[in-house]
């Protein structure tokens, strides 16, 4: 079991070569990295096979910090939780590390690139594997750097520098509250292992320490999953390559947030008024993002609110106690966006990085594995029976329902229609009709070369048959009864209610599927069956249309309060200091200025007159004593010697 | 069984000279100088051998016999012929050098060479004297030599060999770092610095196993300790004439060339107990296991010089300080590490 | 006399005389060669002080690393002719007085404050280990500040021994 | 057995020796070898202590290694000052170098 050391090392150790040797490696670069990814997949698999037969472990590898009573180890954590997490994470990460190979090709930092993923990799590990919270949050900010650092991989662009900034930022600002939650822990619970942490949770102690400490970290998590209000720097993310965003801010590292919600479910149980802010929280973004989505015309802008959206639904799970629903939703999640944004980076690579769709369509015969694997992931997306995304997603909706959260749900399930409808816009748009684009790509289409096919292949199989086989049925699947010990205390909290009726649930997922269904529907009418419908939709409701396009001016109105407000506020100091700080300054000055004339005088008659008089006598006496100084060492070196004489003398006779 | 009948033995020798009514220390400096007086033997009888061995390879290596005369098969008395030609030539000082340091240094080349022989674990039981700090009193014992260079070269009064002395100083220093650092992996692992702890810890399985780098990292350090090619720009003949030694001859050169040769084997001689597990084999008794060990490493040796040509002093220092030891902390950071993880 | 006495006294005598070697020998290579010996007879006695280690350490680093600096540096600042000329400066009377009276304050000093104190039989061990444990334990910050100070040391040596560029 | 005060005399002689030379050698390394041997007598007596005194737990030993160790950072910094004297003197003579005066 303690193999599982090996999981995050063998990225640190490919990431360590990379990084030291990669001006050495350069193209070979994948020869390091694919092997450590690999390794550690498969790693990854031998102790899952261990955990799913009972075992566990939680392993403190040695002391890290010893700061007073706060004793925190590197320590590892290995339970259902943190083993689907790290099967993820291993397993998506190995099929985008081979996709990259094919897609970075040629790039000129190729080495430089899977020095980055591999060093995400073992962040995004250790954030998964740790037993602790100040471990977690090394490796949260670990996946941070590394979005940093991907996201403004092509640096010379200056969208792309900004971008990372942004993301740096704004993640700043959820990393604070994360940290604040931290203190709050260690200073309720004295210590920051799980175990112990977990152990310690005792609901007398009031239901506002764990409000306060769960808010807190939710802030964190809102940052990192990209919740609103802090969701503005995932979609500026695209401007990294497609890997990365399929890897770093679709599969994992985005839904770190959620695995740290689901990871403190026995703060949250305590904490229901937090549990109802995650709800909604996660119910309006979901819906929020659908919306814009739907005018989107960069093809990954598209994919990328429809990740924000989509972890809105998680957190709906997470805010209605279903955490293993969230976190089975973030496993599918995790295959088919990943495919999602494989299949538009292979569109982009083939239109040799054209990503506007009105300049696409007709893809479907140039291009057939990634027209039929985007196909499969639009519908397990869209959440169509028997998809992966229906199984998880419906189950988040029905546990919602089940647990009184009404508006919510009701938000949950405009998403689901709106999520139908956006993404076969986009596969409408993109892969039937005519192609629209210059003749000269029009030339050039070609299907991606195996190493980026493959991946889709298997991403896509995995979209299709990973609900059935780990969620059916639902609640109840090899998935749950897997992951039960870790969610037990949400379950026993909510009682029987829950599992009242099968029959419920089979209506609930009816009613999602046909909503679903519906948003299909209506985009073959609009970009199929009659096009110029879109269009005159589109001047109709001119307002509307602007302000989706637009992203309701969200970008805008940060600038607006936050950055100009601040920049406002700044004059403002400014002016201030100008006139009466520095007034009251020279007011001062002036007198001092006065002031010191007149002791001027009597500095240079009286003072001076006594100081130069002991300057003399001093002057005198050093042209005789300077002649001590010799300049040659050993006369030193004699004196010393005579005082040590003085000083054995000293301390024997006297 | 050999440890046990000598311990005995031992007793007898010492329980005779007690009931003589002789002190503690007489035995004990009989069996000092017995021991001494055997190992210098041995040193002697192994260099002339290796010295044969050495022109015979060369000689099959570029396709030639060697000498096939003296002593009739395969020449095999040449070794002696010249130790008695060496021994009855002329004992030249050249002028203006300084007598003294002259007459010394062979002497405290070959001190330094022999002394390392005190540690090296022939088969079980059979060391001189089994040290506690063992792999230690070699390594700082072996640093003797460079003074006794240095003294060499500086006495000749000669800018060659001066020159050459400072450089085989240079290399000697250099090349000492990475080999003291490629052995800490085997020290680590065992825990002792005892080269009988060392070489029975290897029960089971070679040292040159899970320390295969150190164990190339030694050798290639343990050569240029030896100044053997292609690390032999100290005594470049083409370039600087024989280095340190060109004003020695006769007897004086003969020490240094002995000290050479036991040098070689007191390296390769190491690297066997440290990484090929000494004694340890099948069949053959363990003496004889340690010096078939021991002789191919040598074999190894002089099959690299007759092959590889010489480094030039530059390429020379990269290898030591920009190669070998990074490599070395390498392989003792990872001994650790995996050290601390299996507990 | 025990051995280890008639020991102790050679060594003594030894180390005494070659130390007076190193302080008076007109030719500077002989006097790093007196050291040399100086240092093999400190080893020798921190051997009978049951300090196998610090004598391996004493010879490995005083023998194999000072002393060959030293011969460095000499080889680099002087030549085997440069023989004649003073070796002491002016003040040898005076300091030999200061030294003499020091050796005498100390020997008294120790007279008096250290009656004949004899060694208590130690359990034969390995002192090794429990150095190399003291020192990553008890010691680890010493330890750590001297790893720095050598750092230091090599970056100052360096850093004053290599010409300035441009000069010769 | 050989008495403590015996090898702290003999210390004290060495160190006494080494103090003489560092007063009176001309030659810059002279001096410097001198330094050497004031640190071997200070490490011989440390030594003694220890093996004398056992209840502190090799605290000698370890002194001595510190010692090895500083003077050894020590004689690789005062041969570099060495070298840069020759350099700008063409002597290591030091009572020739004595330019730090009135």
């Amino acid at each position: 079991m303690k193999l599982v050391a090996l999981v995050p090392l063998l990225p640190l150790i490919g990431f360590l070569i990379n990084g030291l040797f990669g001006a050495w490696i350069k193209d070979r670069a994948h020869l390091v990295a694919i092997p450590a990814a690999g390794l550690s997949c498969l790693v990854a698999f031998v102790v899952f096979f261990q955990a799913v037969g009972g075992a566990t472990l939680d392993w403190d590898v040695y002391s890290w910090l010893t700061v007073g009573n706060l004793k925190v180890p590197i320590g590892i954590l290995v339970d259902p939780l943190s083993t689907v997490m790290m099967l993820v994470v291993t397993f998506v990460g190995l099929l985008i590390h081979i996709y990259s190979i094919g897609y970075m090709h040629g790039d000129r930092s190729f080495a430089r690139f899977f020095t980055y993923l591999n060093l995400f990799m073992f962040s995004m590990l250790v954030l998964v594997l740790a037993n602790n919270y100040l471990l977690m949050f090394l490796g949260w900010e670990g996946v941070g750097l590394c979005s940093y650092l991907l996201i403004g991989f092509w640096y010379e662009k200056k969208s792309a520098a900004d971008a990372g900034k942004k993301a740096f930022v704004v993640n700043r600002i959820g990393d604070a509250g994360f940290m604040l939650g931290l203190f709050f822990i260690w200073s309720t619970f004295g210590s920051l292992k799980y175990t112990e942490v977990f152990a310690a949770v005792d609901p007398a102690l009031g239901a506002g320490i764990y409000t306060t400490i769960t808010l807190l970290l939710f802030v964190g998590a809102m940052g990192k999953s990209a919740q609103l209000p802090l969701y503005v720097w995932l979609p500026d993310a695209m401007e990294g390559p497609t890997p990365v965003s399929a890897l770093i801010h679709a599969a994992t590292m985005v839904t770190a947030g959620v695995y740290m919600v689901a990871r403190s479910n026995p703060l949250f149980n305590l904490a229901p008024f937090s549990l109802e802010v995650v709800a909604w929280v996660g119910a309006l973004t979901a819906v929020f993002a659908a919306t814009i989505a739907l005018v989107q015309n960069d093809i990954k802008k598209v994919v990328a609110y429809s990740t924000i959206s989509q972890l809105g639904y998680m957190f709906i799970g997470a805010g209605a106690g279903a955490y293993a629903s969230a976190v089975f939703h973030l496993a599918t999640h995790a295959f088919f966006k990943a495919l999602l944004f494989l299949g538009a980076g292979s569109v982009i690579h083939s239109l040799h990085g054209e990503q506007d769709i009105r300049k696409m369509g007709g893809l479907w015969k140039a291009m057939p594995i990634t027209a039929w694997t985007f196909l499969l992931a639009s519908l397990a997306n869209g959440g169509i029976f028997p998809l992966a995304g229906f199984w998880s997603k419906d189950e988040i909706l029905f546990n919602a329902f089940e647990r009184g959260l009404t508006i919510p749900w009701l938000l949950g399930l405009v998403g689901a229609f709106l999520t139908a409808f956006y993404m076969f816009r986009l596969f409408f748009q993109v892969f039937t009709g005519q192609f629209r684009g210059d003749a000269h790509t029009a030339h050039h289409l070609h299907e991606s070369p195996p190493n980026m096919a493959y991946p889709l292949l298997v991403l896509g199989a995995l979209s299709v048959v990973a609900g059935v086989l780990l969620g059916f049925p639902p609640d109840h699947g090899l998935y749950h009864r897997f992951v039960a010990p870790i969610f037990e205390a949400a379950h026993e909290s909510e009682g029987a209610a829950i599992h009242a009726a099968a029959s419920s649930e089979i209506v609930m997922a009816a009613l999602s599927l046909s909503v679903a269904l519906l948003g299909i529907g209506l985009a073959y009418l609009f970009y199929v069956k009659r096009p110029e419908l879109a269009s005159r939709l589109a001047d109709k409701m001119q307002g509307v249309y602007r302000l989706l396009l637009n992203k309701y001016w969200v970008d805008e109105l940060y600038q607006a309060i936050f950055i100009d407000f601040g920049k406002r506020f700044c004059r403002f100091l400014w002016g201030f200091d100008a006139r009466v700080v520095d007034g009251a300054v020279n007011g001062s000055g002036w007198l001092t200025m006065r002031l010191s004339v007149m002791s001027a005088w009597n500095d240079l008659k009286i003072v001076d007159g006594l100081v130069n008089a002991i300057a003399d006598l001093i002057q005198g006496g050093s042209v005789t004593l300077r002649r001590l100084q010799t300049g040659a060492i050993q006369n030193y070196i004699l004196a010393m010697a005579l005082g040590i004489l003085g000083m054995v003398v000293f301390y024997l006779f006297v | 069984m050999a440890t046990v009948s000598s311990e005995t033995l031992m007793e007898q020798f010492y329980n005779a000279f007690e009931t003589w009514g002789l002190p503690l220390f007489v035995p004990q400096l009989i069996v000092m100088v017995v021991v001494a007086t055997a190992v210098l033997i041995f040193v002697a009888v192994s260099v002339m051998f290796m010295v044969w061995w050495e022109r015979k390879i060369s000689a099959h290596i570029q396709v030639r016999f060697g000498p096939m005369r003296v002593g009739g098969w395969h020449g095999w008395a040449q070794s002696i012929a010249d130790g008695i030609k060496l021994l009855i030539k002329e004992d030249i000082v050249p002028e203006g050098a300084d007598r003294l340091v002259f007459a010394l240094a062979p002497m405290v080349v070959f001190a330094a060479g022999f002394a390392a022989y005190v540690i090296i674990p022939f088969g079980p039981g059979l060391i001189v004297s089994d040290l506690n700090i063992g792999v230690l009193f070699y390594i700082s014992i072996s640093s003797l030599t460079v003074v006794g260079i240095i003294m060499a070269g500086w006495s000749s009064n000669n800018k060659y060999s001066v020159l050459g002395a400072i450089r085989s100083a240079a290399q000697a220093v250099s090349y000492e770092v990475p080999l003291v650092v490629s052995i800490l992996g085997v020290i680590m692992t065992v825990g002792s610095l005892s080269m009988t702890r060392i070489v029975e810890a290897q029960q089971g399985v070679w040292f040159v196993i899970p320390q295969l780098l150190g164990f190339l990292i030694y050798m290639i350090a343990a050569i240029a300790e030896c100044n053997r090619l292609p690390f032999d720009i100290p005594e470049a003949e083409s370039e600087l004439v024989a280095g340190f030694h060109v004003e020695y001859s006769g007897m004086r050169f003969a020490i240094f060339f002995l000290a050479e040769y036991a040098n070689m084997f007191t390296v390769s001689a190491i690297a066997a107990a440290l990484f090929l597990g000494g004694w340890h084999g099948p069949l053959l008794p363990g003496w004889l296991w340690f010096l078939l060990k021991t002789y191919f490493l040598i074999f190894v040796m002089m099959w690299l010089r007759w092959t590889l040509a010489r480094l030039r002093v530059d390429q020379l220092m990269n290898l030591g300080w920009k190669v070998l030891l990074p490599l070395a902390f390498l392989n003792m950071g990872i001994t650790g590490l995996i050290l601390v993880l299996r507990g | 006399m025990t051995v280890t006495q008639a020991v102790f006294y050679l060594m003594a005598t030894f180390t005494v005389g070659a130390s007076l070697l190193v302080v008076l020998a007109r030719n500077i290579v002989h006097c790093a060669i007196a050291l040399v010996f100086a240092f093999f007879g400190v080893a020798a006695l921190f051997i009978l002080l049951d300090a196998e280690f610090l004598a391996a350490t004493q010879v490995l680093l005083y023998v194999g690393g000072i002393t060959i600096l030293l011969l460095f540096a000499i080889m680099l600042t002087s030549r085997i002719s440069a023989r004649g000329g003073k070796i002491m400066n002016e003040q040898v009377g005076i300091s030999a007085v200061v030294a003499l009276a020091l050796f005498g304050l100390m020997v008294y000093a120790n007279l008096k404050g250290f009656p004949a104190l004899v060694p208590p039989m130690l359990a034969a061990s390995d002192n090794t280990a429990s150095l190399g444990r003291l020192l990553l334990t008890t010691y680890v910050l010493p330890f750590e500040v001297v790893s720095l100070l050598l750092l230091a040391a090599m970056v100052g040596a360096i850093v004053l021994a290599r010409r300035e560029q441009g000069k010769d | 057995m050989v008495p403590l005060s015996h090898y702290l005399i003999l210390s004290a002689l060495l160190f006494t020796i080494g103090m003489f030379g560092a007063l009176t050698r001309r030659n810059a390394i002279g001096v410097l070898m001198a330094l050497e041997l004031m640190f071997n007598a200070i490490n011989v007596s440390f030594v003694a202590f220890s093996r004398y005194l056992p209840q502190q737990m090799l605290q000698g030993q370890i002194f001595a290694i510190f010692i090895i160790t500083v003077a050894a950072a020590e004689a690789a910094v005062g041969l570099a000052i060495v070298l840069g004297l020759y350099r700008n003197f063409k002597t290591i003579n030091v009572d020739e170098i004595n330019l730090m005066k009135w």
